[in-house]
C-alpha cells in the first residue's frame, strides 16, 4: 500500500469542494453527493493507512523555492495523525450525512456542502501536513470556511457579526503562528517539520522559547484558550452540525494536535509550557463555569467544548502529548453526539433554550439515549470514553512534577465536578420535567443514523483503546477521587433539581454574571475593539486631512503664487521699463563697486 | 575682397524684401504678394541651406577677427529664420484676405525683418550684431500695430517699441563699456581682450551684462519680459507667432554668441547670471500662465518659461564643456520653434480669421466639431509640456536637464523641475476646454480654415512627429 | 590725460536717461529720454575711441551706426505712438495695461504642484 | 524573438491609432480588442528559449547623442508582469464592447487610450536602456490621465489632474536620477549596470533615494499616496483596473530593475528607511480602510497598504542582496503579480456594484448575497484572496514578506511582525467589506438589481482562476524568476 495514498486526504475532499462551489447551487443532489464523497473517500483512505502502517513516514516534493528555502507539500503520517485523521473522517461524514437531513429546504445548500468538504481537507492538511507552510495553509483555510459556515444562516441577524469575530479573533492568534513558523522555518532553514526537530538542539534558547510562545498565540486562538476563546460561543450562531463538526471536534482540537505534533519545540521551552499550563487551567474552570448558568442548549456545549480543550492543553502543558489526544479524539466523538442530538432536540422544538424545553424523553426516544450517553461520556461516568481520557489526564498531571502539574491536577479536579454538574443539568432540564411541545416533529432517519452511530465510540472507543493498551492509564486508588467528585456533581445537580426545577437556581446572583462568562466580552471590546475603530477613524482624518492636506497646499499654494505674480505684473509700461533699467544698473554699480574695492 | 557666396543668403533675403515691394507696386493683388514673398523666403532657405559651412565662408575680415562668419550655428539661424517667415506669411493669407491689413507693408516688412534675422545669423561683431538684430525688430513695431483699427494693437506695439527701444539702449551702453574697456568689437578678439586687468575690468564686465540682459528682451527673459504678453494679445495671430519663434530664435542666437564667442574670459559671471535669469524666468513665465484666461496670453507667459528652459544650460558656463551646452540650447530652441508654430497655426486654425486669440471658453468643445485641428493643437501643446506622445518635446526637456545634470547644476535641476511640472498644469488649461465633454457649443461659427494655414499646421506637426524620433538630427545640427 | 570729463558728462547723460524714462509717462517725452541715453553711448564710444591706443576709428563708425538705429527708432516710434493717439487721444504709457482686464474670479481648481 | 518584442510595442500602438481613427464606434472597440488579444497572444510564446540572465533582447542605437539605445529585454523579472499586462488590458478592452461608459465619448477612444497606455507598460517592463524606461514611464501619464478625465465620476477633473501633476513629480525626480546615474557611470545599459555596479557608494545611496522617491509615488508607498484613492475613486472601472492593476507596477518594478538592480549599495543603505515605511504604509493603510465608508476608495487604500507588503519584501531583498535570488524580491514580485490579479477583480465588482445601485456609499449597501449571490460569491472569494487566505495569489507575496524580514533578524523581526499584525488589520477591513455590502438583509439600493451578465462573466473568470491558480503554483512567478 503506497504511502502516497495519503495524498489523498487532503487533496479529494478540497477537489470535491471547489467542484462543489462550480455547481450551480439548485442542485441538492450533485452538491450532497459531493459533500459525502470527499468525506468518505477520506474516511476510508485513513482506515486502509490505519491498517497498513505502524511507524512514521515522510513523503513530499516541493512546492516552491523561495530565496534559500524550500516550501515543500508531503504528508507525515504516523498511528496518532493517522488516528485523528480517522475522527476527522468520520464526524465529517456523520455531519455530512447529518446536514442533508438538517438543511432541507435551505436553497443554499450546495456551496455550504462544499465548503464543508474544503474545510475537511483543511483540517487533513494540519492533520497530516509535512510541512509547517502547508499546515498554516490549512490552518487558515479551515479559519475561513468558519467564517463562511457561521455566517451561512440569514435568518439569524447576529449570524454575519459573529463569523466576523470567529474569524478576526483567530486570524489575531495566526499573527503569532505565522511568526513562530517564520522563526522556526529560518533557524532551522526548512519549513519541514522533521527537518526543524533535526535542527531543534542547534537553535538559540530565545529563538526556540520565542518561536513557541508565539505559536501558543495562534493556539489559543484556534482552540478557544483564555483570552482567546470568546469567539467560540457567538459562533454557534452557525448551523448545529457546523458546530458539531468545527466547533466542537475538529478545528478547534486543531491547536491541540499541532501542540502535540510539534511537542518537542515546546519541550525546549519550558517557559511556553508553564504558560500552555496557566493558561489551560483559566480556560478549563472559565469554561465549565460559564456552562452551568446557560440557558442555550448549544452554548452550555460550546462553554463545555472551551473546559474539555482546556482539558486537552493541561495534558500537553504537563508533557502528557498521548492523554490529551486520547481525550480529543474521545471528545470528538461525544461531543459531535451531542452537538448532533441537541441540533435533534432544536430541530424538534424549534428552540435552543432549555426554558422552553423539558419531558422530551419520551418524544425523541433515539435522541434521549444517545444523548444521555453523550452527556455522561462528557461527565466521565465509567465506563464510557470520556471517563478513560479525563482519568489519563488527570493521572498524568497528578504524577507531574511543578507548579504547573498542581494547577493542572486542582483545576482538572474542580472541572470534573462542575462538567458532571453541568451535564446533569442540561440533561434534566431537556428531558425530564414537564414538557411545554405538545407539538413535536421528530427527526428524520439522515438525522438520527449519524447520532445513534456516533454513539458508539462515545461509549466505547475509551474502554477499546484501553483493552488495546493498558499503559495508557494505570488505574490505581487516586483515580477514585475524580469518579467521586463527578458522582457528587451529579448529585448536587439532581438535588438543586428536585428542589427548584432549576440546578441554576443555588448560583443565586452570580448567574447572570456566569452566563456572561465573567463579562470578558465586555472587556474586550472596550480594550481592544473600541480602541482601533478610534484609532482607525482618526488615522483616515489625519491621511486625509493632513498628508494630503499637505499636497493640496502646495497645489493651491502655488496657484495662489501665481495670482500675486499676475497682479505684481498688472501695472502699466513703465513697470516694464524700470525692470529692465533697475536690473542693468544694478550690475553696473555692482561692477563698479567690485572695481573700487580691487 | 570679400565673400559674397557666404552672403548669399543675406542678398536673396533683401531681395525678397525689395522683390516683395516691387509685387505689390506691380499687381496689387495679396495672393500675388503672399506667393512672392513665401518663394523668396523658400530660396533663401534653400540657398543658406546650399552654402557650405565647412570650412565656413568669412568676410569682411580685419586683423583682429571676421565680422561675418558663415558657419553651422549660422546656417541653423538664417534657414530657421527664413522657413518660419514663410510660415508665418502663409499663415497671415486669411487675415490679409479681410483686406484691413495692407498686404503689401505687411510683407514687405515681414521680408525685411526676415533680412535682419538672416544677417544676424553671420554676425560675428558687436556693430553687425545690433544692427541685424534692429533691422530684426524694427519691422515689428509697426507690424504689432497694423490691425489699425484696434487700441489693443497699438498699445502693444507702444509697448513693444518703448520696452525694445530701452533695451535696445541698454544693450549699447554695454557693448560701449566693453569697447571702452578693451578697444575690440569682434567676438573673437572680445574673447581675450575682454580679460583686461587694473580699472578697465569693472568696465569690461559691466558691459558683458548689459548686452546681456539688454539681449535678454528679444528672447522675453526676466527682467525683460512683460512686455511679451500685451504685445503678442494685441498684435495680428502669424505676427504674435513670428515675435515668438523667429524673433525669440534670433535673440537666443544673439545671446550665445555674445556669451560663448565673446564672453569667454567671464564665464565665471555669466554663468550664475544666465542661470538666475533662467531660474527667474522659468518661475515667473510659468505661474503666472497658471493664471491667465486668454489663450494667446497664456502662450506668451509660457514662452517666457520657455525662454528659461533655452537659458538654462548657458548657467554651467563655467564648469562643463560649453559645445555640450551650447548643443541643448540650440537644439531645445530649434525643437521649440517647431512646436511653438505648430501651436499658434492650430490657433489660427480654430479662430475665425482676424480675429484675436480669445479667452479659453471660446475653445470649448471644439474637440468634437474640429477633430483634426484640435488634436494637432493639443498635440502642440503638449510638446510644449514635453510630454509623450509628443516625443519631441520630451527629448527637449531631456536634453537640458541632462546637460544640467551633466554639470551638477542642481539648482537651476530644481527650477527646470518645478518649471515642467507646473507647465503640464498650464497647457492643460489650453488643452482641456477643448475636450470637454459637457461644453456649450462656441459662440461662433466655426468657420472652414484656408489650406495655407493646414499646409502649415500639418508641416509643423509632421516635423515634430519626425523630430521625436528621430532626435539625433538636431543633436547632429547643432554640435 | 584720463578722460575723465567725458566719462562723466556721459554717465550723466544717461542717468538722466534712465530718470527720464522711469518718470515720464509721455510716450514722446520718453522717447526724447531714450535718444538722451543713446547720446550717451555715443559719448561713452567717441571717448574710448579718442583715447584707445588702436588706430582704426572703431568707434567713431559705431557712433554713426547708433545715431541710423536711433533716428530710424525714432521715426517709426512717432508713427506708432500717433497710431496711439489717433485710436486714443491719449498718449500716456501709465494707461497701457500690462495684463489681461481682470475678469470674474475664475474657479481655481487647487492641484498637486 | 527581438522582432517579437517590438512587435509587443508596435501591435498595440497600431491598433490604439486604428481604434481612434476608425468612424463607427463598435468596428473601433473591436479593432482595438482584436489588437490587445493578439498582443497578449505575442506574449505567450516568449518563454520559449529561455536560459540565464535575459531570455531575449532586442538592441539599436537610437539618440547616440544622448547615449540613449532601443535595448529591449525579457527576463523572470519582467515576464510576468507583461503577461498580466497583456492579459488585463484584453479583458478591459473586451469589456468596454458590452459596457461603453454611458453619455460620455466614445468606447472607442477609451480603448484606444488603453492600448496606448498598455505600449508605455509593455515599454517600462521591456526596456534595458534608462533613458528608454523613463520615456515609456512618461507615455503612460496622459492616457491615463485623459481616461480619468474623460470617463471619469463627478469631481473627475481634478482628481485626473492630481494624478497627472503628482506623478509627473515623480517621472522628473526619475528623469534626473536616470540621467545622474547614466552620466556618472557612463553608460545608461541597465544590463551592464546590473552585472557590475561600478558607482561609489556615496553616489548610489543618493540617486537611490531619488529614484526610490520617484518610484514610490508611482508604486505608491506611504507618504507619497494621496493622488491614488482620488483617481481610482474617479476613474471609469476600466480605468482602475488597469491603474491598480499594472499601473502601480511601474513603480515596483522599477525600484527592483532600477534600484536594486543598478544601486545594490544604495539599496543596502536605504533599505532600513524603505522596510520602516512600507510597514507604515500597511498599517496606516489598513486603518484608514477600517474607516472609510466608500466602496472604490477603500480598494484603493487597500492597495496602499498591499503596496506596503511587496516594498518589505524589496526593502528585505535589497538587504539579503542577490536581486531575483533572494526570498524578498521574489515574495514582492509575487505580491506584484496578486495584488494585480485580485485587485483588478475587485475593481471589476465594484465597478459593477456601483454601475447597478449607483452609490458606493457602504451605508446604502447590503444584502447583496440575497439579490446577486454569484456576484456576492465572487466578491467574498476576492476578498479572501485579498486578504491573503492561503492556497490563493495573496498568500505568497505578503507571508513571505514576513518571513523574509524575520530571516533578516535584528530590528527587522519586529517590523516583521508589525506586518503580521497589519495581516490581521487587513482581514479585519476586509471582512468589514464583505459585512457591509453582502450580508445582512438586502438593502433597497440592491433589491432587484441584475445578476453577473456574460460580459462580466468573461472579464472576471480569468481572473478568478488566475487567483487560484497563482494560490495553488506560486512556482509559476517565482519559478521563472530564478
Amino acid at each position: 500500500m503506497p504511502v502516497e495514498l495519503a495524498y489523498l486526504l487532503p487533496i479529494v475532499p478540497a477537489a470535491c469542494g471547489l467542484l462543489g462551489l462550480l455547481m450551480p447551487r439548485s442542485n441538492r443532489r450533485i452538491g450532497a453527493a459531493l459533500g459525502v464523497t470527499g468525506a468518505s473517500v477520506a474516511l476510508a483512505v485513513a482506515v486502509v493507512l490505519l491498517a497498513t502502517f505502524q511507524e512514521t513516514v515522510e513523503k513530499y516534493f516541493t512546492w516552491v523555492r523561495l530565496g534559500s528555502i524550500d516550501v515543500t507539500f508531503g504528508v507525515l503520517i504516523d498511528r496518532r495523525a493517522l488516528f485523528v485523521a480517522l475522527a476527522v473522517g468520520v464526524v465529517a461524514l456523520a455531519v455530512q450525512v447529518y446536514s442533508i437531513g438538517y438543511l432541507a429546504g435551505d436553497e443554499h445548500y450546495g456551496p455550504y456542502a462544499a465548503q464543508v468538504s474544503i474545510f475537511t481537507a483543511a483540517m487533513l492538511a494540519v492533520v497530516v501536513g509535512n510541512d509547517l507552510i502547508l499546515v498554516l495553509a490549512g490552518w487558515e483555510v479551515m479559519g475561513a470556511c468558519s467564517y463562511l459556515l457561521i455566517a451561512h444562516d440569514r435568518t439569524l441577524p447576529e449570524a454575519p457579526a459573529a463569523a466576523v469575530k470567529a474569524f478576526l479573533v483567530t486570524r489575531v492568534g495566526d499573527v503569532g503562528f505565522l511568526l513562530g513558523i517564520a522563526l522556526l522555518g529560518v533557524a532551522a532553514g526548512s519549513f519541514r517539520i522533521s527537518e526543524i526537530f533535526v535542527a531543534l538542539p542547534g537553535m538559540s534558547g530565545t529563538t526556540v522559547t520565542a518561536a513557541a510562545l508565539l505559536l501558543l498565540a495562534g493556539v489559543a486562538g484556534k482552540s478557544a484558550q483564555f483570552p482567546l476563546h470568546t469567539w467560540l460561543p457567538d459562533a454557534m450562531a452557525g448551523p448545529t452540525p457546523i458546530s458539531a463538526l468545527i466547533h466542537a471536534a475538529t478545528m478547534v482540537a486543531a491547536g491541540v494536535y499541532v501542540v502535540a505534533r510539534l511537542f518537542p519545540v515546546f519541550q525546549a521551552a519550558p517557559v511556553a509550557l508553564t504558560v500552555l499550563g496557566v493558561m489551560a487551567a483559566i480556560t478549563l474552570l472559565l469554561g465549565a463555569l460559564a456552562a452551568t448558568a446557560q440557558d442555550d442548549i448549544k452554548r452550555v456545549l460550546a462553554w463545555s467544548t472551551v473546559s474539555q480543550l482546556g482539558y486537552m492543553t493541561g495534558a500537553l502543558a504537563v508533557g502528557a502529548t498521548t492523554p490529551a489526544i486520547f481525550h480529543l479524539l474521545t471528545h470528538a466523538a461525544f461531543k459531535a453526539l451531542l452537538f448532533l442530538a441537541a441540533g435533534c432536540v432544536i430541530h424538534a422544538v424549534g428552540t435552543n433554550l432549555m426554558s422552553r424545553m423539558g419531558g422530551l424523553r419520551r418524544t425523541l426516544p433515539v435522541t434521549f439515549w444517545s444523548m444521555t450517553i453523550g452527556l455522561a461520556a462528557l461527565a466521565g461516568v465509567p465506563p464510557l470514553a470520556g471517563f478513560w481520557s479525563k482519568e489519563a489526564i488527570l493521572l498524568a498531571a497528578e504524577h507531574g512534577t511543578g507548579g504547573t502539574a498542581v494547577l493542572v491536577y486542582v483545576a482538572g479536579l474542580a472541572g470534573t465536578f462542575i462538567t458532571a454538574w453541568y451535564a446533569t443539568r442540561l440533561w434534566l432540564k431537556v428531558f425530564f420535567g414537564p414538557g411545554y411541545n405538545d407539538h413535536v416533529h421528530a427527526p428524520g432517519s439522515v438525522m438520527q443514523a449519524p447520532v445513534a452511530l456516533l454513539a458508539v465510540p462515545s461509549a466505547g472507543l475509551g474502554l477499546g483503546i484501553y483493552l488495546a493498551d493498558q499503559e495508557i492509564v494505570e488505574l490505581d486508588a487516586v483515580a477514585l477521587l475524580p469518579v467521586g467528585l463527578m458522582l457528587l456533581g451529579i448529585l448536587a445537580a439532581w438535588w438543586g433539581w428536585r428542589r427548584s426545577g432549576d440546578p441554576a437556581a443555588v448560583l443565586g446572583r452570580m448567574q447572570p454574571f456566569l452566563a456572561a462568562a465573567f463579562r470578558l466580552d465586555d472587556v474586550q471590546d472596550a480594550l481592544v475593539v473600541r480602541p482601533f475603530t478610534r484609532l482607525a477613524a482618526l488615522t483616515r482624518v489625519a491621511d486625509e486631512s493632513g498628508v494630503d492636506g499637505v499636497v493640496t497646499g502646495v497645489g493651491t499654494g502655488t496657484v495662489a503664487l501665481g495670482g500675486s505674480l499676475t497682479r505684481w505684473h498688472r501695472s502699466g509700461v513703465p513697470r516694464a521699463l524700470a525692470g529692465v533699467l533697475v536690473v542693468a544698473a544694478a550690475s553696473v554699480v555692482i561692477f563698479a563697486l567690485n572695481g573700487l574695492l580691487r | 575682397m570679400i565673400d559674397h557666396i557666404g552672403l548669399l543668403p543675406v542678398y536673396l533675403a533683401a531681395g525678397t524684401a525689395v522683390l516683395v515691394f516691387l509685387a505689390d507696386l506691380a499687381v496689387a493683388r495679396t495672393s500675388v504678394t503672399l506667393a512672392v514673398g513665401v518663394l523668396g523666403a523658400v530660396g533663401t532657405a534653400a540657398s543658406a541651406v546650399a552654402v557650405r559651412v565647412q570650412p565656413p565662408h568669412r568676410a569682411f575680415c580685419v586683423e583682429s577677427g571676421c565680422s561675418w562668419v558663415y558657419d553651422r550655428p549660422a546656417q541653423l539661424l538664417a534657414v530657421a529664420v527664413a522657413v518660419l517667415t514663410a510660415a508665418v506669411l502663409l499663415l497671415s493669407a486669411p487675415t490679409l484676405r479681410l483686406g484691413q491689413i495692407p498686404a503689401g507693408e505687411y510683407a514687405f516688412l515681414l521680408t525685411a525683418s526676415m533680412t535682419g534675422g538672416v544677417a544676424l545669423a553671420g554676425a560675428r561683431d558687436m556693430i553687425t550684431l545690433i544692427v541685424a538684430l534692429e533691422t530684426l525688430t524694427l519691422p515689428l513695431y509697426v507690424l504689432v500695430g497694423l490691425r489699425r483699427t484696434s487700441a489693443e494693437s497699438a498699445q502693444a506695439a507702444v509697448t513693444f517699441l518703448l520696452t525694445s527701444v530701452a533695451a535696445t539702449a541698454v544693450t549699447l551702453l554695454g557693448a560701449a563699456l566693453m569697447y571702452a574697456a578693451s578697444g575690440e568689437v569682434h567676438l573673437s578678439a572680445l574673447a581675450s581682450a575682454l580679460d583686461v586687468s587694473g580699472p578697465a575690468r569693472p568696465l569690461a564686465g559691466a558691459g558683458l551684462l548689459l548686452v546681456v540682459v539688454g539681449l535678454a528682451f528679444k528672447v522675453a527673459a526676466v527682467p525683460a519680459h512683460a512686455w511679451a504678453p500685451t504685445t503678442y494679445d494685441g498684435a495680428p495671430l502669424p505676427i504674435a507667432a513670428y515675435l515668438s519663434t523667429a524673433s525669440k530664435l534670433g535673440g537666443l542666437f544673439a545671446i550665445v554668441y555674445v556669451a560663448v564667442l565673446g564672453g569667454v574670459a567671464w564665464w565665471g559671471v555669466l554663468g550664475p547670471a544666465l542661470g538666475i535669469l533662467a531660474a527667474a524666468t522659468l518661475v515667473v513665465g510659468t505661474l503666472v500662465a497658471l493664471r491667465q484666461r486668454r489663450m494667446v496670453r497664456l502662450l506668451a507667459w509660457s514662452s517666457v518659461a520657455q525662454a528659461g528652459f533655452m537659458l538654462a544650460p548657458l548657467s554651467a558656463l563655467a564648469v562643463a564643456r560649453p559645445s555640450g551646452l551650447v548643443g541643448a540650447t540650440l537644439a531645445y530652441g530649434l525643437i521649440y520653434v517647431t512646436v511653438e508654430i505648430a501651436a499658434f497655426a492650430g490657433v489660427i486654425a480654430l479662430r475665425p480669421p482676424g480675429e484675436d486669440g480669445g479667452t479659453l471658453t471660446d475653445y470649448a468643445g471644439l474637440g468634437r466639431s474640429a477633430p483634426w485641428r484640435s488634436g494637432a493643437f493639443a498635440f502642440a501643446a503638449i510638446g510644449l509640456a514635453g510630454l509623450p506622445p509628443a516625443l519631441a518635446g520630451l527629448f527637449a526637456k531631456v536634453f537640458v536637464v541632462r546637460a544640467l545634470v551633466n554639470a551638477q547644476a542642481w539648482v537651476v535641476v530644481a527650477a527646470v523641475a518645478l518649471a515642467a511640472i507646473a507647465g503640464l498644469a498650464v497647457y492643460l488649461r489650453a488643452v482641456v476646454p477643448l475636450y470637454r465633454s459637457d461644453a456649450d457649443v462656441p459662440g461662433w461659427i466655426l468657420s472652414p480654415v484656408s489650406p495655407a494655414v493646414v499646409v502649415v499646421l500639418a508641416v509643423a506637426t509632421l516635423l515634430a512627429i519626425a523630430a521625436g524620433f528621430a532626435p539625433q538630427l538636431i543633436l547632429d545640427l547643432t554640435q | 590725460m584720463h578722460p575723465l570729463i567725458p566719462y562723466a558728462v556721459a554717465s550723466i547723460l544717461f542717468g538722466l536717461g534712465v530718470v527720464g524714462v522711469l518718470r515720464r509717462r509721455n510716450a514722446i517725452l520718453l522717447l526724447m529720454a531714450v535718444e538722451l541715453m543713446l547720446n550717451a553711448v555715443n559719448l561713452v564710444f567717441i571717448t574710448a575711441n579718442a583715447t584707445l591706443p588702436k588706430a582704426e576709428p572703431t568707434g567713431q563708425i559705431f557712433t554713426l551706426f547708433v545715431i541710423v538705429i536711433a533716428a530710424a527708432e525714432i521715426g517709426v516710434g512717432l508713427a506708432v505712438v500717433l497710431q496711439l493717439f489717433r485710436l486714443k487721444a491719449a498718449i500716456n504709457v501709465d494707461e497701457i495695461p500690462l495684463a489681461e482686464p481682470a475678469g470674474e474670479p475664475e474657479k481655481e481648481v487647487a492641484d498637486a504642484g | 524573438m527581438s522582432a517579437l518584442l517590438t512587435a509587443l510595442l508596435v501591435v498595440p500602438f497600431a491598433g490604439a491609432i486604428l481604434a481612434g481613427v476608425l468612424r463607427s464606434e463598435r468596428a473601433g472597440t473591436y479593432a482595438a480588442t482584436g489588437a490587445a488579444l493578439v498582443t497578449f497572444l505575442l506574449t505567450l510564446p516568449l518563454p520559449i528559449g529561455r536560459g540565464e540572465g535575459m531570455w531575449h533582447e532586442a538592441d539599436t542605437a537610437w539618440v547616440p547623442g544622448l547615449g540613449l539605445r532601443y535595448h529591449l529585454g525579457v527576463d523572470g523579472i519582467s515576464y510576468p508582469l507583461i503577461v498580466l499586462t497583456a492579459l488585463l488590458t484584453l479583458l478591459c478592452c473586451a469589456y468596454t464592447i458590452w459596457h461603453a461608459p454611458a453619455g460620455r465619448p466614445s468606447g472607442a477612444r477609451l480603448a484606444a487610450l488603453l492600448l496606448v497606455i498598455e505600449v508605455g507598460l509593455l515599454g517600462v517592463f521591456l526596456s534595458l536602456d534608462l533613458v528608454l524606461f523613463f520615456i515609456a514611464f512618461e507615455v503612460v501619464l496622459l492616457p491615463m490621465y485623459a481616461v480619468i478625465a474623460g470617463w471619469g465620476g463627478e469631481a473627475r477633473q481634478r482628481a485626473a489632474r492630481k494624478f497627472a501633476l503628482y506623478t509627473l513629480f515623480g517621472s522628473v525626480l526619475l528623469l534626473i536620477g536616470v540621467l545622474g546615474v547614466g552620466i556618472s557611470a557612463g553608460t545608461f545599459d541597465i544590463v551592464a549596470l546590473t552585472q557590475n555596479p561600478s558607482l561609489a557608494r556615496s553616489t548610489q545611496i543618493g540617486f537611490f533615494i531619488v529614484l526610490a522617491i520617484a518610484f514610490a509615488v508611482k508604486a505608491p508607498l506611504w507618504p507619497l499616496h494621496t493622488w491614488l484613492p482620488d483617481a481610482h475613486t474617479e476613474a471609469p472601472t476600466v480605468g482602475s483596473v488597469i491603474l491598480a492593476g499594472v499601473l502601480l507596477k511601474m513603480g515596483t518594478y522599477g525600484i527592483i530593475r532600477v534600484g536594486l538592480g543598478v544601486l545594490p549599495e544604495g539599496a543596502r543603505a536605504v533599505a532600513p528607511a524603505l522596510g520602516i515605511l512600507a510597514v507604515a504604509a500597511i498599517i496606516i493603510g489598513s486603518l484608514v480602510c477600517l474607516a472609510q465608508k466608500e466602496l472604490k476608495r477603500l480598494i484603493a487604500y487597500s492597495s496602499v497598504g498591499h503596496m506596503g507588503f511587496v516594498l518589505l519584501g524589496v526593502a528585505a531583498g535589497a538587504v539579503s542582496g542577490g536581486l531575483a535570488q533572494s526570498m524578498g524580491v521574489q515574495a514582492a514580485l509575487l505580491g506584484n503579480i496578486a495584488h494585480g490579479v485580485i485587485t483588478g477583480l475587485l475593481f471589476f465588482l465594484a465597478g459593477a456594484i456601483k454601475d447597478r445601485t449607483h452609490t458606493g456609499s457602504l451605508d446604502d449597501l447590503g444584502g447583496l448575497r440575497e439579490t446577486a449571490p454569484a456576484m456576492a460569491g465572487v466578491l467574498g472569494f476576492a476578498a479572501l484572496a485579498s486578504l491573503g487566505l492561503p492556497g490563493l495569489a495573496g498568500f505568497w507575496g505578503e507571508a513571505f514578506a514576513v518571513v523574509a524580514a524575520v530571516q533578516l533578524g535584528g530590528g527587522w523581526i519586529a517590523l516583521a511582525a508589525i506586518a503580521a499584525f497589519g495581516a490581521a488589520l487587513t482581514a479585519a477591513y476586509l471582512l468589514r467589506l464583505l459585512r457591509r455590502v453582502t450580508h445582512g438583509p438586502a438593502a433597497s439600493s440592491v433589491t432587484g438589481i441584475a445578476g453577473v451578465t456574460a460580459a462580466e462573466r468573461l472579464a472576471w473568470s480569468p481572473l478568478v482562476l488566475l487567483a487560484l491558480v497563482l494560490g495553488l503554483v506560486p512556482a509559476l512567478v517565482s519559478g521563472v524568476a530564478q
